[in-house]
């Protein structure tokens, strides 16, 4: 019989046996946004098809194995929908589910009418840019009111303040490179507790550590939750919170 | 100006030199102008403008100019003909020197039709992270940051007039609706149905 | 392509579809092109290149055309006829802008104020480069040069007329008073220049 587990993948985010894909994903060490399930459908059947014989079994098993990853993947994009998908009846999701896949569709047909436009169109060719002797464009100035003259001079005579060297002892590390970190962090974990990561810290890193944390939600990147006030703060990747619960819930 | 001014003596109609006056601004312009620039540059009436513009659509055709107006990106643009096609790509690089990819046609038709749409919006309509592609698209030239959601909100991106050109479109409202697909949506619906009810509970 | 491609039945003779080549290149090119450039992508030798050229600057000129061809120092390009300068300049109008950079106006200050002053010496009292901002003063014309320190010193910046104008200045001599900074010219300098190296590098 045909192993589906050791399925050989070649995709854009992994290659492997199946299996090792199936235990990453489950691990979070691999997140599922990142992986074409259609590739992987594509492999199958191309395998499937190399055989020349119909193993219903292990189309069974792969049938489970694929729908099971479409369906953490679905959660695992749309985590703010959590609570609404999960209020849907069945006949809602799937009408929520056609009507995504339509929208798909209709994007697949936007870009293949796109490109057959660009296959009549690219070969034309026009001018990017100012031509060569365009006239130069004039910049105008609004009536100024000859007072800011006077005050700009008088800034830059106003005595700097005495050099402090209060800032000396606080250095600032850059938040880039704490974005960095918890970036690397994410990408192992899918979800830490804010406390633990930046134990024996100073103040000053502690404080640029949180700022490098409210960029990444800012991007979408995260999600932020304390359960009360000094409660800890819970760190998670903004596609994990979902994938987690399913998880749980099916075991 | 190296060659001194001839003065040719022919009567010249206020139609005639309007048309020269857009050609000039065509000439130099460095988009597609629109109706009303070229109106309020050559200080004529719109009708007028598209009269003559109408002339100049026939001065500059393909197959009897190698200069060809056209109605593109919300404006009028001069481009070379077709027939210089070869002896152009020796000189100068194509608009999109490489083809797109699948994915990058995808997101493009995405923010073409939906835009302006956050980057989260796409992925979930493409089911795949589109980091990298928007990246590209936006290096190209395609698209465009266009705000905000609001004010802590996602970027939102939208088609650039490049693209348009590119594309050879009037404007965007000349993208052709893809929303006729109701029957696909009825049938996907049948098929998931019909495996939700097989599925153990 | 929107316009049905119209194929018109004449007899297109060898040199003409050659300065048709010629026209499609000018039209696309962001620079003067030389003969040997042309030659390369129409690929066609530099005296037949030439020829078409002289027909191309027959049918482009000034009082017969709006678009017009020139032969410029770098090698051939298009531009806008000289009766369409006013037209021109309007499509090429910015909107006014209301107000100066922080940099801009010290910068401003300090010529108007202590001028003629060299470079150096503003770059001295700001304590940053200030080679970007004289740039943008001196191409909005509000400065210009006005002579040299000494002979082979440096070159000294002053206000000009427009400046003053736009202040709404009859004369430098109506700038506001400050006095607070010091009794005159000399004094304010070394102020500006004491409290300068003060500061923070």
């Amino acid at each position: 019989m045909l192993a589906v587990r050791e399925l050989e993948l070649d995709l854009d985010a992994f290659e492997g046996p199946f299996d090792l894909l199936l235990s990453l994903v489950l691990r979070e060490e691999l997140p599922l946004q990142e992986v074409d399930l259609a590739e992987i459908i594509i492999a199958f059947v191309e395998h499937l098809d190399g055989r020349g014989e119909l193993d219903l079994d292990a189309c069974g098993e792969f049938l489970v194995l694929i729908s099971a990853l479409l369906e953490l993947k679905a959660r695992a994009m749309f985590p703010e929908e959590e609570a609404e998908l999960a209020e849907l009846e069945p006949e809602e999701a799937a009408e929520e589910l056609a009507r995504r896949l339509a929208e798909y569709r209709r994007a697949k047909e936007a870009a293949n009418w796109l490109r057959e436009r660009l296959d009549d169109r690219r070969d034309l060719f026009f001018r990017i840019g100012p031509a060569p002797l365009a006239p130069k464009a004039e910049r105008k100035l609004a009536q100024q009111d000859p007072e800011k003259l006077a005050g700009a001079l008088r800034l830059l005579a106003v005595e700097p303040p005495e050099p402090s060297t209060g800032h000396m002892a606080l250095r600032f590390p850059p938040v880039s490179q704490f974005l960095d970190r918890w970036r690397t962090l994410l990408r192992r974990r899918a979800r830490f507790d804010f406390d633990q990561e930046v134990a024996g810290l100073s103040r000053v890193e502690i404080a640029v550590a949180f700022l490098a944390l409210l960029e990444l939600r800012k991007q979408n990147e995260i999600a932020i939750a304390q359960a009360a006030p000094f409660a800890p703060i819970r760190i998670s990747r903004a596609d994990a919170e979902r994938s987690l619960s399913w998880n749980v819930r099916s075991a | 100006m190296e060659r001194p001014l001839r003065l040719i003596p022919t009567e010249v109609t206020p139609a005639a030199e309007l048309a020269r006056t857009l050609e000039a601004l065509l000439v130099v312009a460095s988009q597609p102008l629109p109706v009303a620039e070229l109106s309020a540059a050559a200080q004529a009436a719109a009708a007028e403008i598209e009269q003559a513009l109408e002339v100049l659509g026939e001065r500059f055709a393909e197959g009897s100019s190698g200069i060809v107006l056209e109605h593109v990106a919300g404006g009028y643009a001069f481009r070379a003909s077709a027939a210089a096609t070869e002896a152009c790509a020796r000189l100068f690089e194509k608009p999109v020197e490489k083809g797109l990819s699948q994915a990058a046609l995808e997101t493009l038709a995405i923010v073409a039709y939906l835009g302006p749409v956050t980057r989260p919006e796409i992925t979930r309509i493409r089911g795949v992270n589109v980091d990298g592609v928007i990246a590209g698209l936006a290096e190209r030239g395609l698209i465009a940051e266009g705000g905000r959601e609001n004010e802590f909100g996602a970027i939102r991106y939208r088609t650039t007039p490049l693209f348009e050109r590119i594309f050879g479109l009037e404007s965007l409202a000349a993208l052709p609706r893809v929303d006729d697909l109701g029957d696909d949506v009825a049938q996907i619906r049948e098929r998931l149905e019909t495996v939700a009810e097989k599925r153990p509970a």
